[in-house]
């Protein structure tokens, strides 16, 4: 509730989970904004889109031929009609058609968009699980030899590049012993259950690291709150009133522990996401990350927007919902 | 704890959700029946592995599936033989009129399309008419070909104006059924399931874009007769590293890429596996080569171009960035493989004394003595070296490029850049010197031996188009109106000569190339267009132990 | 300072402290250090050898020469970047909590917008768009990472704002700049020094991931860059640990001891800061 | 009359977020209701009220500190709010605030001579000897050894940091000094030398006191007229010197402790509740043991009912 001795010296006093409404114009023009850029910084990037369909071999005489391709696809149009096109286009579900798949952009994405949730939903989740349990376990037993090390373990793998660890993990595991695939999602042939168990297989070691990135992050949030809150008046009294470790820890610590979680899982969705990009390049994962670098490498105009605005939206939505939840996860602004 | 069990079941939830997301088997692109069982006993199979980047099953749109259809799925009229000669193949037997303007394909009868519809004379004059009229690619056709026939067995081509080069253009346009694609408008966006339909060895049988894999089996009623394979597949991985492993430890047989060069640096570790051989041939294309800005900057003095030659170390790129399989080059460009070398120009030698004495003469000298020439201006003379910073090697080989210059006094200002901001820079000719290979089929493209590359009429990505000299456009317009064979080589021996004396630009380096396959494939044949081992006159000769 | 101290007592920042002083100190004495001319050409792909510490590359260079001036350039990119992007956030962040209102409203929603724009992408976009050049990977990564300081920043001079010292200064008769000058920057100084010490660390491993993706500048020999010719020119394969963990380890090493000495930061100064740094 | 508030408004607006708690309306907080009253030079006005009845916020707005949504400040006749950023400053130089709890108001990382030398930094009083010599004089003033300058006020007790506070005020030499609960949080001795050595310097500097304060005895102890503030109001402006006998209205009554009022609300928890519904009527209606029908509808204007004695009541008429 509003401290009126405290309040700024301004008229309107904002109540601490700030209007959300007032939020959701903010997100809206964020969206606008990041649509018109993902319309324009393709565009102003050099490189013609039809030398990439035609091939580096090509030999095109007069160049009418070009011109009939350009006008087919739409480019030789003024920018600002191609972007009244586009704008309707994505209102209308009509994304455009990929020069480099070959497919309605939709498809595309959707096809890609599958297999990075895939990777990242998981990682997260189980991210989060690990954090939660080794963070608390860490702060419980804070400046022990466990805590020293759990510590050291997740600020170390926080450190490294992910590439880095996916290429010696890929060595290691895949070439030198075998265990698992050179990369890809799956080995083509199997369907239901072996297909599963083929996917699964194939995933390892991509999700492997994308989930030790993320818990690597969490760990410290986790250990850092339950510390904190290990600390305050109202612990220490549950403690004092005989309740047992694990009791205190599970009832009021790590519950406390799983707001900011929460958040930063959602906010840093899009950091997760773009992150995994790299992982993906190592294990040929057919996600996103792929589909984006293929896309830049090929000027896929219609692909890279589209694959822009799709994590953009996700990164606005987690962003959002996080916004949502913070009051309910937080005991302090209850 | 009583937040921590919803909040866990949603969690959990989540996970459930996640891997749902996973469980839904994959649509692929193309809808493909599952890998039929092959049978046991005539069951060879073939994987390839390769790094090539494949989207789809589009032979029009794919550019990489266009070339790996007409290596499995599609035949073209004739084919460039190991022997670099024309060779036939859908066309049995051809005549070319004496002033190179009427060009008579007779069809082999016996071919029949994949879904048992004969292969028609018809059908191919349907083809040359359908890359002219739709294919982006094929724009050259609506300049030269005047009109499509057919003759019985035969088809018959007028042309506009003599053109020397029909066939080995015909090289690498299959033909196609005119019953599928007649009511296509639009090529590259066609999606159905026929367009992978063709006439040639094998035929298509599934394409994973999450696994990364084409199935083709062989066509058992293939008019040439059945492949020794039974079953080619192609595994795309993203990384050389990768597909390394993978043919160590027995996952593909051999290694497959259209005119690229297996990196020298991954040799070693196959060679210790111990499983694995190599075939070797001269590598027909460049894979570096230099050109000069000839419309501005210092290098439109041919002495300075002539300088800029003699710096450069060419046995130390050979040996460091190819492993010592490479050798000096002349200043031809193209390598002996070509026919009608010409062994008159003569070599690149690598000569500091000789570069610095000419650019004292020129009048670039270091005054100040800080190891930098300048020029006339004052300034230090600072060359911009356009490169690809896609690519490691010619990175590489730009380093020490670069490393050379400075030795000679020259500094450099080195841009890499991608694939499309190179082409848009090198086409504003925004450079002094500029870093590019050549492919292949890119040497014998238009006037053949290099010329594609150099003469300024052209455009292309790939092309630098920076050479205007009368005396070589003509040579170049002689050599494309003539399909008589000594005249071809007079003209290819001069335009050698010319590069010689021109100097648009240079190659600095040819190599010898290696194919990996496993031991105990035999007999491969090699094919110097579509890479190496893996190729349609290997189908045939291909044995396994 | 009580924050000098606080980090001298502290045994972890202590550590940190010492790792990035050798890195540091490797970068400004590198030419002193280099056993060999990193640009040299030896015989390509030697093993580990006196000579050669670290073995030399495909090329024939010396690693452990490159590696060293491998140093220079990765600091170089991170800091710089690392400058830019915090003088962007410290800038923005003021005004915007300082000034409030519609300044505030616009600040903060262009904020948001390229916080929300997936980093990583938007980098490698900008970078094809420029071409590689460690100048303009410094811009790029600088023009990119801001909005997480601005935001800290801004909540950070919110509450200072309303403070009672900045109050009684106001009732003083101290104008804004004043307060700026004498009693918001001094007091959100701890915490843009934590922030400019990860964003540095952000920023190295940003570069690190461009030069493997081929997207740095191959004439500055950054650890990143010596790790993507490691994979890009068979060391990986040819199983030359030398090769391609020493730089790994170095980008790890140099974040490692960077985010040690930002939590320490942290802890030393007012506990708010705990708080405003979580995003 | 040096100092004039007239009608004086300050309101809040408290936003509810509708996603958070669904049907939570915003509400309206008015801190500061219509208040006026004139100080003349050299006297000691005394505010007094509980916590939440809006003196702080009524020191803020007067030292524009805050903005009014109503009414007006005069200072010798000008409109504080309509003073352009220099009138401001010249405004500030001769009104000054001693806030509560001296602990904040000290930057924590500047020492005490630091903080001393601020005011004359600010409006570029004499050069560095002679800002030396102030604080020093100063310093004198206010019982602190110079050995005090190079301290931080963590290093200080309540009672020193209230000193350095009021020292720092002082420094500008003001008219008007507004103290707003200035003892707070200090025992009781150091609180009656605090108060002592206010009005010490009161007399020294020739100042205007406004004290604003809970503590009635405090304001009692010191001040020529004492204004009585429930919930944003003034219900009751007497002189000092005889306020107790002559308090009449209920409230104020329940402050000396001669009459209860009735428990019903929690006086903080009131503060936010009365504000949903009811604007009008008197906001003690509800407490008030003398409370009449119209209490509930009409709010009492604050009336003279004798010489210098005002009340807002309508059960008590004028004399």
């Amino acid at each position: 509730m509003a401290d009126v001795s405290n309040a700024a010296p301004v008229q309107r006093h904002e109540h601490p989970t700030a209007a959300i409404g007032s939020r959701a114009v903010r997100y809206l023009a964020a969206l606008f904004v990041i649509v018109t850029l993902n319309f324009l910084l393709p565009r102003m990037m050099p490189g013609d889109p039809v030398m990439n369909i035609v091939g580096e071999e090509a030999y095109y005489g007069s160049g009418e031929v070009l011109d009939a391709l350009r006008a087919d696809l739409g480019l030789d149009e003024a920018l600002h009609v191609q972007y009244g096109r586009y704008m309707t286009g994505l209102v209308t579900g009509d994304w455009g058609y990929s020069y480099l798949y070959l497919q309605p952009v939709r498809e595309s994405i959707t096809l890609h968009l599958r297999w990075t949730l895939a990777l990242v939903l998981p990682s997260v989740v189980l991210a989060a699980l690990l954090a939660a349990l080794l963070g608390s376990i860490a702060a419980w037993k804070r400046s022990s030899r466990t805590d020293v090390g759990l510590s050291g373990a997740h600020l170390l793998i926080y450190s490294m590049p992910h590439y880095w660890l996916a290429m010696l993990l890929l060595f290691m595991f895949s070439f030198k012993l075998g265990w698992f695939p050179l990369g890809r999602a799956t080995s083509a042939g199997a369907s239901e259950l072996p297909y599963l168990i083929d996917v699964g297989w194939h995933m390892f070691l991509p999700l492997l690291v994308v989930t030790a990135f993320k818990a690597a992050y969490d760990f410290l949030i986790v250990r850092n709150s339950v510390v904190s809150i290990l600390g305050e008046d109202y612990v220490l009294m549950a403690q004092a009133k005989g309740l047992s470790g694990m009791a205190v820890l599970f009832r009021h610590a790590l519950r406390n522990a799983l707001a900011p979680l929460v958040t930063v899982t959602a906010i840093q969705f899009g950091m997760v996401l773009s992150g995994a990009l790299l992982v993906e390049v190592v294990f040929s994962w057919p996600g996103m990350g792929t589909l984006i670098y293929d896309a830049i490498g090929a000027r896929d105009y219609p692909l890279l927007q589209s694959a822009f605005l799709i994590i953009a939206i996700c990164v606005l939505i987690a962003n959002f919902i996080a916004d949502v939840l913070y009051p309910y996860l937080d005991p302090r602004t209850r | 704890m009583r937040i921590l069990k919803p909040v866990l079941t949603l969690l959990a939830a989540v996970a459930l959700l996640s891997s749902g997301t996973a469980c839904t088997p994959e649509q692929p692109p193309t809808p493909t029946p599952d890998d039929p069982e092959l049978p046991e006993s005539c069951a060879l199979v073939l994987r390839v592995g390769t790094t090539r980047d494949f989207k789809s099953t589009s032979k029009f749109a794919d550019y990489w599936y266009g070339v790996l259809s007409n290596l499995t799925t599609h035949d073209s009229l004739i084919k460039l033989g190991p022997d670099m000669l024309p060779t036939p193949w859908l066309a049995r037997d051809w005549t070319i009129s004496d002033d190179s303007m009427t060009f008579t394909f007779t069809i082999a009868e016996n071919a029949t399309w994949h879904d048992g519809t004969p292969l028609t004379p018809r059908d191919v004059q349907f083809s040359i008419e359908y890359y002219r009229d739709r294919d982006p690619q094929a724009g050259w056709m609506q300049e030269i070909i005047e009109s499509v026939s057919v003759d019985g067995n035969d088809v018959v081509l007028q042309l506009t104006r003599p053109y020397g080069n029909l066939l080995t253009e015909f090289m690498t346009y299959s033909i196609v059924p005119e019953h599928i694609w007649a009511d296509v408008e639009k090529p590259l966006e066609y999606q159905g399931t026929d367009r992978v339909i063709g006439s040639g060895p094998f035929t298509f049988v599934s394409w994973d874009a999450a696994a990364g894999k084409y199935v083709f089996d062989a066509n058992e009623d293939y008019f040439q007769g059945v492949p020794n394979i039974s079953r080619v597949e192609f595994h795309v991985y993203r990384t050389m590293d990768a597909l390394v492993m993978a043919l160590s430890r027995g996952e593909v047989d051999t290694w497959w890429d259209y005119s690229g060069e297996f990196p020298y640096t991954h040799v070693p570790p196959l060679q210790d596996s111990g499983e694995i051989d190599f075939a070797t041939a001269t590598f027909l294309g460049v894979p570096a080569a230099l050109g000069f800005n000839l419309d501005e900057g210092p290098t439109v003095d041919f002495d300075f171009r002539k300088a800029i030659t003699l710096a450069i170390n060419y046995d130390q790129i050979a040996n460091l960035v190819y492993a010592g399989y490479g050798t000096a080059p002349t200043y031809g460009f193209v390598p002996p493989t070509h026919p009608h070398f010409n062994d008159d120009v003569p070599r690149i030698i690598y000569d500091k004394e000789q570069a610095a004495a000419l650019l004292d003469s020129l009048g670039y000298v270091d005054s100040n003595g800080d190891g930098l020439r300048e020029g006339q201006d004052g300034r230090n003379l600072r060359l911009t070296l356009l490169t690809r910073g896609d690519m490691p090697g010619t990175l590489r080989v730009t380093e020490m490029v670069a490393a050379d210059l400075r030795a000679v006094g020259i500094d450099s200002n080195v841009r890499a850049l991608d694939s499309s901001t190179w082409v848009a820079t090198k086409d504003a000719k925004d450079y002094d010197l500029v870093f590019f290979r050549a492919t292949p089929w890119g040497t014998m493209m238009h006037a053949s031996h290099g010329s594609g590359y150099f003469d300024s009429r052209r455009t292309g990505a790939g092309v630098l188009h920076n050479l205007d000299a009368a005396e070589y456009l003509d040579a170049c317009d002689a050599r494309l109106s003539t399909a008589l064979p000594e005249e071809q080589e007079r003209l290819d021996r001069e335009l050698q000569q010319l590069h010689y004396e021109y100097l648009p630009g240079i190659a600095l380096v040819w190599i010898e190339s290696l194919y990996p396959y496993r031991e105990g494939w035999n007999d491969w044949t090699i094919d110097h267009i579509y890479g190496g081992v893996v190729n349609s006159f290997s189908w045939f000769t291909v044995t396994a132990d | 300072m009580r924050l000098a101290s606080h980090v001298k007592t502290n045994r972890l920042a202590m550590v940190g402290m010492i790792i990035l002083w050798v890195f540091i100190l490797g970068a400004v004495f590198a030419q002193l250090l280099m056993p060999h001319d990193p640009w040299r050409h030896f015989v390509p792909f030697m093993s580990p050898s006196v000579t050669h510490v670290l073995g030399t590359d495909d090329v024939g260079r010396d690693i452990f020469s490159e590696l060293i001036l491998g140093a220079r350039v990765s600091l170089t990119v991170g800091f710089m970047a690392g400058l830019i992007a915090v003088g962007i956030g410290v800038l923005v962040g003021l005004l915007a909590g300082f000034r409030r209102g519609y300044l505030d409203e616009i600040l903060m929603g262009l904020t948001d917008v390229v916080l929300v724009i997936p980093a990583l992408p938007l980098v490698i976009l900008v970078s094809v768009y420029l071409g590689p050049g460690i100048w303009y990977t410094i811009l790029v990564i600088g023009l990119v990472f801001w909005p997480s300081t601005a935001r800290v920043i801004r909540s950070q001079v919110l509450s200072v704002r309303q403070s009672g010292y900045v109050e009684s200064a106001r009732a003083l008769g101290a104008g804004d700049g004043w307060l700026m000058r004498r009693h918001v920057l001094p007091n959100v100084l701890p915490l843009i020094l934590a922030k400019f010490v990860l964003t540095v660390a952000a920023a190295m491993l940003m570069e690190a991931s461009l030069s493997f993706l081929g997207l740095g500048d191959p004439m500055a020999k950054s650890w990143g860059m010596m790790l993507h010719y490691a994979f890009a020119r068979g060391g990986f394969i040819r199983e030359m640990w030398w090769w391609y963990v020493p730089p790994g380890v170095c980008i790890s090493l140099c974040i490692l001891s960077l985010t040690l000495i930002s939590f320490s930061i942290e802890e030393g100064s007012d506990p708010r800061l705990r708080r405003a740094l979580d995003r | 009359m040096i100092l004039e508030v007239r009608h004086l408004s300050t309101h809040y607006l408290v936003r509810h977020n509708p996603l958070a708690r669904f049907g939570h309306r915003d509400h309206l907080i008015r801190a500061v209701d219509d208040v006026s009253f004139a100080v003349t030079a050299g006297e000691v006005f005394g505010i007094i009220g509980e916590s939440g009845s809006g003196k702080t916020t009524l020191a803020r707005t007067m030292l524009r500190l805050c903005d009014s949504t109503a009414g007006d400040v005069l200072h010798r006749g000008r409109s504080v709010f309509a003073m352009n950023s220099s009138e401001l400053k010249q405004y500030r130089h001769s009104v000054q605030p001693v806030f509560q709890d001296a602990d904040s108001t000290l930057d924590p990382r500047q020492h005490v001579g630091a903080i001393l030398e601020e005011p004359l930094l600010i409006h570029g009083i004499g050069d560095a000897a002679t800002r030396r010599q102030y604080i020093g004089g100063m310093l004198e003033q206010i019982n602190l050894s110079p050995s005090f300058l190079q301290r931080h006020p963590s290093e200080l007790s309540g009672g020193q940091r209230q000193r350095v506070a009021l020292a720092r005020s002082l420094l500008l030499n003001p008219e008007v000094l507004i103290a707003d609960e200035p003892t707070s949080g200090l025992d009781p001795l150091v609180t009656t030398q605090v108060l002592a050595l206010m009005l010490r310097l009161k007399q020294d500097h020739g100042l205007t006191l406004i004290l604003i304060s809970h503590d009635l005895e405090t304001v009692a102890y010191a001040s020529d007229r004492i204004a009585v503030m429930y919930r944003g109001r003034i219900v009751e402006l007497s002189g000092g010197e005889d306020f107790a006998q002559r308090a009449s209205h209920p409230y104020t009554r329940f402050l000396l402790g001669v009459e209860r009022r009735v428990p019903e609300i929690p006086v903080l928890e009131g503060v936010h509740e009365h504000i949903h519904g009811a604007e009008d009527g008197c906001a003690y209606a509800n407490s008030c043991p003398h409370h009449l029908h119209v209490c509930h509808s009409i709010s009492p204007e604050l009336r003279e009912t004798s010489q210098g004695h005002l009340i807002a009541c309508h059960a008590i008429a004028p004399e």
